[in-house]
């Protein structure tokens, strides 16, 4: 339906993938907390080459966020402690979703709190001012770096549950659950997510890490932990997308150390609908839309024609499946 | 249109002093709309991840269609940087950040005080004061004589710490003599230094009541305001006013009025 | 007392550390299954310039190990499922503990088994031909890629306490708990080891991650998931070990992504008595000796007499620590 | 004593055909301690960590306190390896492994059968075949005549891809001529290329009951035989009496009778 022809009459592969009821034109967004509002790195990456943008986390009040230092490069990664700067919601509502509302791609809204009715009061405020392109929610409950950034929801079962289903309430678009790799199996919060009426559960946030000045014996993040990032946690993340993918059926966004096509795509066959490019945008403020290019190139290359039709592909031998990986 | 990252041959490098080396590339977006005061964000070694951000480098000089920066070896990133050879690419975003506030109304000699390889942004904003016939002053400090990059700077006062060229001790000190003299009418310092330097200046432009501004150097993880990661801590005064209690390196800076930031 | 000069005449720096009775000549250890049982990297590596060895994982019987393809190179690290290949305790006792007795270095012997009798048995099996510079026990309780190899004890606190107590009657050597990070929070963990009366915990092995390939839509590694090694690991070693010092008084062993002197001291510094040094020795098989040259240089260049005035020296600002990070 | 890796200078690299390069270092214990079939253990950029691992190459040759390896640019690590520069410094492990097992008295006729790079480790065989003057036939399988790398070997039967020289076809199917002629007196194969050829030649020995010896390249950690990542199967048989299932291709290798294990 939606193939088409390229210049060289080539069958141009077809990267829509549908989540819920809401069609993005590719599986690539740009990850909470990367990307800004969309304003700040329009100048260098064509927004509308994107699937959508997850914009940074929101909440209620606007914070200031931890002082510095914030940022630490590590090998293959980075660790931050931005500490959910943010506008807050009015603002957020105000200035923020009716600026990406110009841009022809999806906008998905990840809020944080640290109550249960402060994730609603969000959420409601948003709802009441929602943009035709507002594909919906991503409930980040998953922040290692502030101690009421919903790391208290995101490490307990029945908390994930009863948010989830608090929040499902108040919404038809798209609710995404943003769950932590800082737990010992992913399993039972995708299985709480599914139960509770998630459209979908993206996976994974920052990795709880740390790193020490040995002149000064002090930590290198104002906040002592903070959150790993970058391709350094790519081999993590992807074990856990693909844990999810065993345990419920939910559709399932994958994030962590994509830079990529190549890196995305293991994303998809291990069972990812869509994908989130953070860290690498601080590279290449315009890695999603290369990593949509490269996608194409690799759909083409193996005469694939639907993006879609390599999700949940992986190849694991019988005696392996049979033994429980 | 979107510009982004752009690959940049490297035309000349020319080594100053141990471990302090220009690049000059080919990069005509930097080249023609670098205004005095931005910088570039370049990255160590497309292609790996380690390191894996790229490093802040203010513009050195702009010429025809090539741009060049001054790097001094630091770490594992300018340790590479400092090593490419001519020929070899680089991966260059930008121009960066908010240029040196140079064109506003509160002063009519200007005072470039330079610690160091805070000497990077000094040349480009020589060439816009020559060109505006401001009167200029300069006053480098270094640690010695060999470190001096003494190219595109005019009207230079120099000090070093050992004493082997100009006044022996701080640039800070030589421009408080200057001050003390009333030999600058209505001056304004545009400073770029060691954290230390930066301070004495805000005290001497508070002491003196001259408009000051100071360039500053944090880590960076983007360098185009989308990290978060470069915070500078705005004066109770200015939290008090505007609500914000940092401002973003990136782009609110690098350089600002030494009175609103705390360092 | 340990006080000596070098040519200098400066004070030469005591790299000794005590653990429960034992003395090590220096903090520095090669872990478990990166170094073999000593005489494979003997040829590189000035053995007696280590405080100590610790052996590749032993079990009751031979294990082949698994299929290969057993490692992957990631990003600042790579992923691993050997699935404890080793020469089981029969051979262990037999060849490779009379090896090791001829250097003058101390030896941890690591165990694995899939039972609380199976650990009991190597344990007394080793227990019953000691030599004398046997140090004691290392229990891996925390191998991702077996899926009998302990993973179940080091994710289950009540399990990981039984086991502790058990082994704990059966020698008066050190035994030393192995941790896993795969679990939410390690500090129960450590709490259950101290409670039954470890001489040690050591942290951290390896994390779960995976790698496909994007042609043959196959798991790069014949187990699927692997282990996840190596200096991309370390930020998220270091807060984990930072969080068991808080949590416990047990002496730790740091492992994660330690290549040089000065990840080491991050140790020292986050709480670590000792450290390991893993994936390192792939690289250079000298590492654990070029570590401890290394931290002997740093102690002399900031004046520091004893290597143990590092440990547990992170200083956190006051109001952070209030706030409970 | 223990040797560890040593800082080898690179005095030559020569390109052979795109992305096919030889490298020359010095590295006195390299030089002088190699035996035909080992191999040595490089890092590509030292000092960081992403690539981390060394990668693994066959000593090509040997001169002095000089040694070479060829390397055919693949992925990463050996695309910045095969664009070092002269002067530029390397870190090198080794030699390391089991020489390829040429004492045997199972044989008169030595027979080279390289595939592709393979070539890496049979100039210093056909040095050591020459000195012992053991005759010898090499038969070099490529894809196409200009990436033959043609130094230091002997005896010489050409077989390509595209019939740009020698024999059109494989040089299995070349070699194979030469068996059943009964030219090749009590031969013993030295295979080294693509893993197809490898079968190939197993076969090719199993059916005309000649020895053969294939030298075979897998992943690697550490190359020394303290990882157990680089596992090779062995044959029923052989696991029947020996109990291993697997040996490492590190140290039991990099060559096995190919009688012995699984390709
Ligand atoms: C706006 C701006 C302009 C600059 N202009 C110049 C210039 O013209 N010439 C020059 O030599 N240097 C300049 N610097 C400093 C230069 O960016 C750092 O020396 C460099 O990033 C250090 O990288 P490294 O890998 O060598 O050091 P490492 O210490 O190994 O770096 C580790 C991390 O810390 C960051 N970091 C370390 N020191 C600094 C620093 N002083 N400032 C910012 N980040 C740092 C690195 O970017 C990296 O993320 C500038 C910095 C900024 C912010
Ligand atoms: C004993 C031995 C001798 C060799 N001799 C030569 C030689 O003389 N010349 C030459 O050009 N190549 C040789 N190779 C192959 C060479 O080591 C690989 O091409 C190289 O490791 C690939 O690294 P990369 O980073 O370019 O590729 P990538 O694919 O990016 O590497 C990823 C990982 O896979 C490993 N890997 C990928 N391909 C191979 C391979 N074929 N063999 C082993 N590991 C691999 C790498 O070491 C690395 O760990 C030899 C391999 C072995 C085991
Ligand atoms: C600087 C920074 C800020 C982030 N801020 C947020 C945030 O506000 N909300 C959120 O849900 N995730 C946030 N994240 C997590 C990312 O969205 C993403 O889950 C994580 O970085 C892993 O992906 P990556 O390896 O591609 O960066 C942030 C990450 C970074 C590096
Ligand atoms: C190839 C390999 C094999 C390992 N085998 C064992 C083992 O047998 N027993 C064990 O307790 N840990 C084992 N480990 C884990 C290490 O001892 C160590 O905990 C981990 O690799 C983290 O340290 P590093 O980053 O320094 O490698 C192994 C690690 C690697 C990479
Ligand atoms: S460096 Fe990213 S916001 Fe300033
Ligand atoms: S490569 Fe490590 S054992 Fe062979």
């Amino acid at each position: 339906m939606n193939t088409t022809l390229n210049t060289n009459g080539e069958v141009k592969p077809n990267l829509h993938v549908k989540l819920g009821n809401v069609e993005f034109k590719n599986p690539v967004l740009v990850a909470s907390g990367t990307f800004g509002y969309g304003a700040e790195a329009k100048q260098f990456c064509d927004i509308e080459g994107l699937g959508g943008v997850v914009t940074k986390s929101v909440s209620w009040k606007p914070r200031m966020g931890n002082s510095p230092r914030r940022i630490v490069e590590t090998a293959s990664g980075m660790l931050n402690s931005i500490g959910l700067a943010n506008v807050g919601v009015d603002t957020f509502v105000k200035e923020k979703l009716p600026y990406l509302a110009k841009f022809d791609t999806k906008i998905i809204a990840n809020i944080a709190a640290s109550s249960m009715e402060e994730y609603r009061d969000v959420l409601e405020k948003i709802e009441a001012n929602a943009v035709p392109n507002l594909a919906g929610y991503e409930i980040n409950i998953s922040c290692p770096n502030v101690k009421d950034g919903g790391l208290s929801f995101g490490t307990n079962v029945e908390r994930t549950e009863e948010l989830t289903t608090l929040l499902r309430a108040s919404t038809d678009r798209l609710l995404i659950i943003k769950l932590t790799p800082n737990v010992t199996s992913v399993a039972p919060f995708a299985q709480a997510c599914e139960r509770a009426g998630a459209d979908a559960i993206s996976l994974i946030n920052t990795l709880v890490g740390m790193s020490i000045d040995i002149y000064t014996h002090e930590p290198r993040l104002n906040t002592v932990t903070g959150g790993l990032s970058g391709p350094a946690i790519k081999p993590i993340a992807l074990a856990q997308v693909y844990q999810a993918r065993k345990a419920c059926s939910l559709p399932i966004i994958g994030i962590g150390g994509i830079v990529s096509a190549e890196d995305a795509i293991e994303f998809f066959i291990a069972g990812a609908t869509m994908v989130q490019v953070g860290t690498a945008n601080f590279v290449y403020p315009d890695a999603g839309v290369r990593v949509a290019a490269g996608l194409e190139k690799y759909l083409q290359q193996q005469k694939i024609a639907e993006v879609t039709e390599l999700v949940n592909t992986l190849r694991v031998k019988a005696e392996l499946k049979a033994a429980g990986w | 249109m979107t510009s982004s990252s752009v690959p940049s041959v490297v035309t000349q490098r020319r080594i100053l002093a141990p471990g302090l080396v220009t690049l000059r590339f080919r990069n005509p977006n930097v080249a023609h709309n670098t205004i005095a005061g931005q910088f570039v964000n370049i990255l160590p070694k497309a292609g790996f991840s380690d390191p894996m951000l790229r490093r802040p480098f203010s513009v050195y000089w702009t010429q025809g269609d090539e741009a060049e920066i001054i790097i001094q070896e630091h770490g594992r990133g300018t340790g590479i940087l400092a090593n490419t050879r001519e020929g070899e690419i680089l991966d260059v975003l930008g121009p960066l950040g908010r240029p040196w506030m140079f064109d506003s109304a509160d002063y009519m000699t200007a005072v470039l005080l330079i610690g160091g390889v805070g000497v990077a942004s000094m040349p480009l904003l020589t060439r816009k004061f020559e060109l505006d016939e401001v009167p200029l002053h300069t006053f480098y400090g270094a640690r010695t004589s060999s470190l001096i990059a003494r190219d595109h700077l005019a009207n230079v006062h120099i000090a070093t710490d050992d004493g082997s060229e100009g006044f022996h001790g701080s640039n800070v000190m030589l421009l408080r003599s200057y001050l003390e003299s009333g030999k600058l009418e209505s001056p304004k310092i545009f400073a770029c230094g060691p954290t230390g330097m930066m301070r004495a200046a805000q005290s001497l432009a508070a002491e003196f009541s001259i408009p000051c501004e100071v360039s500053l150097e944090t880590e960076m993880a983007c360098g185009i305001g989308i990290c978060q990661g470069c915070p500078v801590r705005t004066e109770e005064s200015v939290f008090a006013v505007t609500g914000r209690r940092y401002r973003l390196a990136c782009t609110d800076g690098p350089s600002f009025k030494a009175e609103e930031i705390v360092l």
